[in-house]
């Protein structure tokens, strides 16, 4: 790819950008939020065809008018945004687009066999007949992935893949992966995570404003000179260091005996019987693979499932029965899911207005909205959380993942809340941004809030957590705290050995 | 030669009644080449019939034919067109008071009663009987209903069915099913409108009842009421005349300064097998 | 630099929905110069009246504005006007209510009807397609019972069955008359004070932007704390209220209750929101562009009066114009 | 533990749609059972002429499944049928044209209504609804226009204003009769064969799985490679087709073509689909599941006309019985 450049509605989001790939090798793209790797991957793809430039495979020129014609070279993506059907079958979604047929009648044992065959290389146990839409995030993200899998792949673009995987599955991508180069096959590989980028590259090219910035083989450029690439500037300390915590600090959150009905209705609890603590200025960590219930268990203390829990929570010493989101909300919690597009944001209006929706009872107490005020909230968050966007009248859509995701915590911190409920809350977040999200979440605690986090990076876990809950079938299987904890015992816990800590 | 302008707003062009009317108007019409007409039709909606006359009113005609949709909504703007000096002749359906030129149309509850005494006197007075009324929110489906129910009370004519196929063709099959299936010794069908009661003939020759049951129509136009007589489907059919004719004629005497009688009254025939190629018999 | 700027802004304002509906307007507009009929295109009283028309239909458009942006739909508005219509002159005709009592009765009605809807759709989830196609029927076999299947009218039947004439009551000629020195509508006010108080709910009310939220993604919207449910029933609530209005002007201008009136207003309300460019997938849109809807399909019905344009070839012109316009607007959307 | 799993499979089949729709089918025939007028509710004739009254808005509604699952809807299929009707009479009566040609000249038309639609929504992103809203006016004056706004019978208007009679083509009296011993109605057969064309379409082609993937989620489709465009060309276009069939069954049902025929059909057909479960967000679905809505359907309406019940009565019974069946279905969608 030589030249390319592009634009959406003037706005130019790259130019002239160039991209070698050779066979069987991982290329790594780099870049900050919004840097242009999806768009870049987009127009490889045959999604973008209005673009300036030239791309060339297998040294002849090419320019696909849509994305079946980069499909029959071999070219397979696995986007950022889920592009599952989530109404149809595992099976469907797995050969959608290309459906094994004889007279364009669907060969439907072939593929079957076939499907169930590549599931059992992937290590994947699914119901070939249940809904796409019925399995976690981090199983759906499996099945994309074994969609672009599914025939031959000559270029597979993988773009932030792990975001919502666990260390188990990512592993077990990552096999596939070495699979895959042996056989020719090249990858172009996307992600925000250091410890991946340096384990799978073999080339890295970085992306910086929608400007080519260099590429360099892996093991020839620093990690810190990458991220000087990345972000135009050195960044020191991965981590930021947690401040010790007040001892006897007063408890903000306190769950008692809590269980939550399974809401896709397979087992009976998808939660049971579970206890906890959050103390002001606390960061609790919730760890434990697809299954375990950590999310559930957040949706079901923010009342989304009124009706569907049972037990005792207390907000700052008060009671609350979780009925409702709004009432979660007026009680002091604010929950950050773990799938944007779904759950999170409203993809068509403004980022002014998806900022403001949590909160708007805040900002408009009489019930009639104050333009001014609201203006004035969504300029602060864009500055003081560096979104990236023309204005707050831009529709989120139009976002780079990363600054969608920025949107999403921004939404939430407007409501002011007592405690955070953070499932995945640097998904997709760029290193840099990374940072400041970790700073920020050491002020908040600073300032009095307490955390409840989820997340699937082992590393992000056990620097920010104070105290870290590893869960395994609904239930806590392991209490560990900052001093004790070592991923091998997390892991543990998390298949399921109950572990005294 | 002087020329007119004469505007035409009919209610619906839905029936095909009120299209016949249209082109009876067009027929009596074309042989006077002086007679400029313009057509709207209102959609079955009352306040765009309102809005036409007042456009007509705007738009300066010589004279102006209404046939309306409903009674009181339509008498204000057509009395204010008469009183704007526009001459008006009301077709069909009435208006409240006497605020218009001349009002020509037929007596729907006389032909209701008339087709109730024919059907007595076929039946010899007893029976039963199936009614297939036609929308009975319209004035037309009540005056039929209410006359034919006049002139059977207390004979041994029994209506064991009665069912709205507001005036259509595949409604009114649909409920002569349904009586088929629950009375099997019907003698006659009395339908408010000929599709009506071809619906019905429809439905009793797909039971193989058609032999036995008679089938009695209001409306007699050419091509439906008229043919169905002819082709022996209906015993009898009432004809339920436009007035297109008499209204240009009408139209011509106010046109020329002599006012006709401020309300014509329309014969009306009854079509049986026996009489329907001579022409039909004229009610009493 | 200063110019390019000004050029993009000028681009940018052409794709705007509120400019391309403007556009069909205009469009339409330039029909009528052409077609004038003799002038009565230039005549004033002909954009009076067209305004008049209109207004029943931009009630209805005004309260399904709210439901569509809500992400639903409402088929029993036209149904409503029937109702209302009855129930009011029933109320005031039948019964001798005062007019501020009947017309408080009528209110009610029709946002219980509306609350209904909004109830199967909220709380037992129902598709609103469905819903309201259920209350449609359902209400209009509700104003024929009422009614006993006859138009409600001052002329009412005597025990014995003759007619007698009674006076129509002052309401319903207050609600017909025109003001301002003959140049405009009663009804064509209510709809412009209904246009108002729904663009203040939509655009200055907390409950107005939950209205998008809940059409712009519902499962979003209620982890934000937006009361979902409430915010359905009050859209179809006030939906059903318009429609109550609606019917009141309906009856007026008729100076009776047909429990027929408003079949299949329902279709040409839906087409003046889609016009002004709202899309039925919920979520974006407004009601300054119904109004402009409005105007439009306004104008187009008009010119085709006043050309006393035949059936067959009015309906395949409107086929053909609603597709031209809505295809001017098809920028906007995405 | 087998017990256990077996009651789980039965509670898990309980709450499937296909299982919820012929609850509320049973529901309704024992409604049926309860008034049975006088036992004609148990004569085969009552069932066998149910089946005929609901064909032709199951032949639509076969179409709209398909439309309605690929994430549309059709609104035009009622007036296709009144366009196809005239069409098919003026070509086989008036033209005399074989009963071959006429069919095969009246499929095109409706396929080319159909894809025409189709154009509209997926070239020029119009919104179903608008678009075919657009359709639905428009062909109604279509068949107004080639009809000359009247019945196209067996009665033909000679040059002198008299009419003359001809014989009814005998395709009319093919398709209006009954067969296997005068137990089914020809048009009846139709209708399930067009159900088994969809069924095979939906379940076993390539095509239909595009169908529901374009439904549930257009830009994952579009993503993974499926022709967007050609597949809602493709699922207006059968929509058009099937409308077509059913146009020459109501007018061989009628013996003529009636510009007016299929008024509002369209409601009735989309109310079938939705009694089936399948959902008008798309996506989801099947055609299986549209005849039991059929079935409803027409028994509703079977049961409602022998026991006699006046129209202000069956219109709110009939609101009322559809909000019941539906939220029998409520289960089923997610
Ligand atoms: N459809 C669109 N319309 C307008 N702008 C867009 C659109 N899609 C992307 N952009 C803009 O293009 C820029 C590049 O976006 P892109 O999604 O390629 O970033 P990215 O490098 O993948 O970021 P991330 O790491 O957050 O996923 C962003 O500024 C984004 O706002
Ligand atoms: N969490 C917040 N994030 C961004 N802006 C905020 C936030 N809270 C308040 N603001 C802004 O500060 C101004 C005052 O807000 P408000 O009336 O809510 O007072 P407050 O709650 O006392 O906040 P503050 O402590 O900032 O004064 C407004 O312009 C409002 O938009
Ligand atoms: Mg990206
Ligand atoms: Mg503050």
């Amino acid at each position: 790819m030589r030249g390319i450049g592009k634009s959406f509605a003037g706005v130019r989001v790259l130019d002239d950008v160039q991209l070698t790939l050779y066979a069987g090798e991982t290329h790594i793209l780099a870049g900050e939020n919004g840097a242009g790797k999806s768009t870049l991957i987009k127009i490889l793809a045959g999604i973008y065809t209005e673009f300036t430039g030239e791309i060339s495979f297998n040294g002849r020129p090419v320019r696909f008018k849509n994305p079946q014609a980069a499909s029959a070279l071999g070219i397979r993506v696995i986007h950022q945004e889920l592009s599952l059907v989530r109404e149809m079958s595992v099976l469907d979604n797995l050969f959608l687009g290309r459906e094994l047929c004889r007279y364009s009648m669907l060969r439907r044992k072939t593929q079957r066999e076939q499907a169930a065959a590549l599931l059992q290389r992937l290590g994947l146990d699914l119901d070939l007949q249940r809904t796409a839409g019925s399995y976690p995030l981090g199983l759906q993200q499996m099945i994309e992935i074994a969609k672009a899998l599914l025939g031959d792949a000559v270029v597979l673009i993988l773009d932030e893949p792990t975001s919502a995987l666990t260390g188990i599955e990512a592993e077990k991508l990552f096999a596939f992966m070495a699979a895959l180069k042996e056989r020719g096959c090249a990858l172009i590989y996307i992600s925000h995570k250091m410890e991946e980028i340096y384990r799978l590259a073999d080339r890295i090219t970085v992306l910086r404003d929608g400007r080519w910035i260099g590429s360099e083989r892996a093991d020839a450029l620093p990690r810190a000179e990458m991220i000087r690439w990345m972000v135009g500037r050195e960044l020191t300390g991965h981590f930021p260091a947690r401040p010790a915590l007040v001892p006897g600090a007063p408890a903000l959150l306190r769950v008692t005996g809590f269980s939550v009905a399974d809401p896709a209705g397979k087992r009976d609890f998808a939660v049971r019987d579970l206890s906890l603590e959050v103390r002001r200025g606390e960061i609790v960590g919730l760890a434990g693979l697809q299954g375990a219930g950590n999310s559930e268990l957040l949706l079901g203390l923010f009342g989304a499932y009124p009706g569907g829990v049972r037990g005792l929570m207390e907000v700052e010493g008060k009671r609350l029965t979780p009925g409702s989101p709004a009432m979660a909300i007026a009680a002091g919690l604010a929950l950050v899911t773990n799938d944007r597009k779904q759950t999170g944001l409203i993809a068509d209006h403004s980022i002014r207005w998806n900022l403001t929706l949590a909160a708007l009872r805040r900002l408009s107490p009489a019930g009639w909205l104050r333009p001014r005020r609201e203006r004035a909230c969504a300029a602060d968050y864009l500055e003081r959380l560096a979104i990236r966007a023309a204005s707050s009248d831009q529709p989120v859509a139009t976002l780079s993942g990363g600054n969608q995701q920025k949107v999403v915590l921004s939404k939430w911190l407007a409501t002011q809340p007592r405690v955070l409920l953070l499932d995945e809350p640097t998904r997709g977040v760029d290193i840099g941004a990374k940072h400041e999200i970790y700073e920020l979440m050491n002020q908040w605690t600073a300032q009095g809030l307490g955390i409840l986090l989820i997340t699937s990076e082992m590393p992000e876990l056990l620097a920010l957590s104070d105290r870290i809950l590893v869960m395994h079938g609904g239930r806590v299987t392991a209490e560990l705290s900052r001093r004790t904890a070592t991923p091998e015992g997390i892991m543990r816990a998390a298949m399921g050995e109950e572990a005294a800590a | 030669q002087k020329s007119f302008t004469i505007g035409m707003s009919q209610c619906n062009l839905g029936e095909p009644w009120r299209v016949q009317m249209n082109a009876d108007i067009k027929k009596s019409a074309a042989a006077h080449p002086e007679l400029k007409l313009i057509y709207k039709d209102a959609q079955n909606d009352t306040l765009k019939q309102r809005a036409q006359i007042e456009e007509f009113v705007a738009a300066g005609v010589d004279l102006l034919i209404v046939s309306p949709k409903e009674a009181v909504p339509l008498t204000p703007p057509v009395a204010a067109a008469f009183k704007k000096g526009i001459p008006v002749i009301v077709l069909d359906r009435r208006l409240v008071g006497d605020q218009f030129t001349c009002f020509i149309g037929a007596d729907n509850r006389r032909i209701g009663r008339a087709a109730g005494r024919w059907i007595v006197e076929k039946l010899h007075g007893t029976g039963q009987v199936v009614e297939l009324k036609g929308l009975m929110t319209s004035t037309p489906g009540q005056d039929r209903n209410a006359g034919f129910r006049e002139s059977i009370k207390e004979t041994g004519i029994k209506v064991v069915f009665e069912a709205d196929m507001k005036w259509l063709e595949p409604d009114a099959r649909k409920e002569m099913e349904s009586a088929l299936a629950r009375f099997p010794d019907i003698k006659l069908v009395y339908a408010h409108n000929d599709p009506g009661a071809h619906g019905a003939w429809l439905a009793a020759k797909a039971a193989g009842r058609e032999k036995d049951i008679l089938f009695v129509g209001i409306d007699g136009l050419p091509q439906e009421g008229r043919t169905y007589v002819k082709q022996g489907i209906l015993a009898a059919s009432f004809e339920y005349p436009t007035g297109g004719r008499e209204a240009i004629d009408a139209a011509l005497s106010i046109l020329n300064g002599k006012p006709p009688a401020k309300e014509i009254t329309l014969k009306s025939k009854a079509f049986t097998p026996e009489n329907i190629e001579k022409g039909g018999e004229e009610l009493p | 630099m200063k110019r390019s700027e000004l050029m993009q802004q000028g681009r940018q304002w052409i794709r705007s929905p509120f400019a391309r509906a403007l556009l069909a307007l205009i469009c339409i507009a330039i029909l009528g110069v052409i077609f004038n009929a003799d002038g009565a295109f230039y005549k004033w009283s002909t954009h009076r009246d067209m305004f008049r028309q209109i207004s029943v239909f931009g009630i209805l458009a005004c309260g399904l504005t709210v439901v569509i942006i809500a992400g639903g739909i409402d088929l029993s508005v036209g149904s409503l006007v029937g109702l209302n219509a009855v129930l009011f002159s029933m109320l005031t005709i039948h019964c001798g209510w005062p007019a501020a009592a009947a017309i408080a009765a009528c209110l009610l009605a029709g946002t219980a009807a509306g609350v209904s809807s909004g109830g199967l759709v909220a709380k037992f989830r129902l598709q609103p397609f469905i819903a309201t196609l259920a209350m449609m029927v359902f209400a209009r076999g509700l104003a024929k019972w009422i009614s006993g299947g006859q138009k409600v009218s001052s002329a009412v039947q005597q025990a014995d069955g003759a007619y007698s004439y009674v006076e129509t009551p002052a309401i319903f000629n207050a609600l017909n008359a025109r003001i301002w020195h003959d140049n405009v509508a009663v009804v064509s006010v209510v709809f412009l004070v209904c246009l108002a108080v729904t663009a203040l709910i939509l655009a200055r009310l907390r409950w107005g932007r939950y209205v998008y939220a809940i059409g712009g993604n519902e499962e979003a919207a209620r982890l934000s704390g937006v009361p979902v449910k409430a915010t359905q029933l009050l859209a179809y609530g006030l939906c059903g209220l318009f429609s109550a209005v609606a019917g009141l002007c309906q009856a007026a201008q008729e100076l009776q209750g047909d429990p027929e009136a408003g079949v299949s207003y329902e279709l040409t309300a839906i087409a003046i929101v889609v016009m002004g460019g709202t899309s039925l997938a919920g979520g974006r849109g407004g009601v300054g562009l119904t109004l402009l809807g409005a105007l439009t399909i306004g104008y187009l019905e008009k010119i085709l009066s006043i050309n006393a344009v035949g059936e067959a070839a009015r309906l395949m012109l409107t086929g053909t114009i609603i597709v031209v316009a809505v295809i001017f607007q098809k920028g906007a959307k995405r």
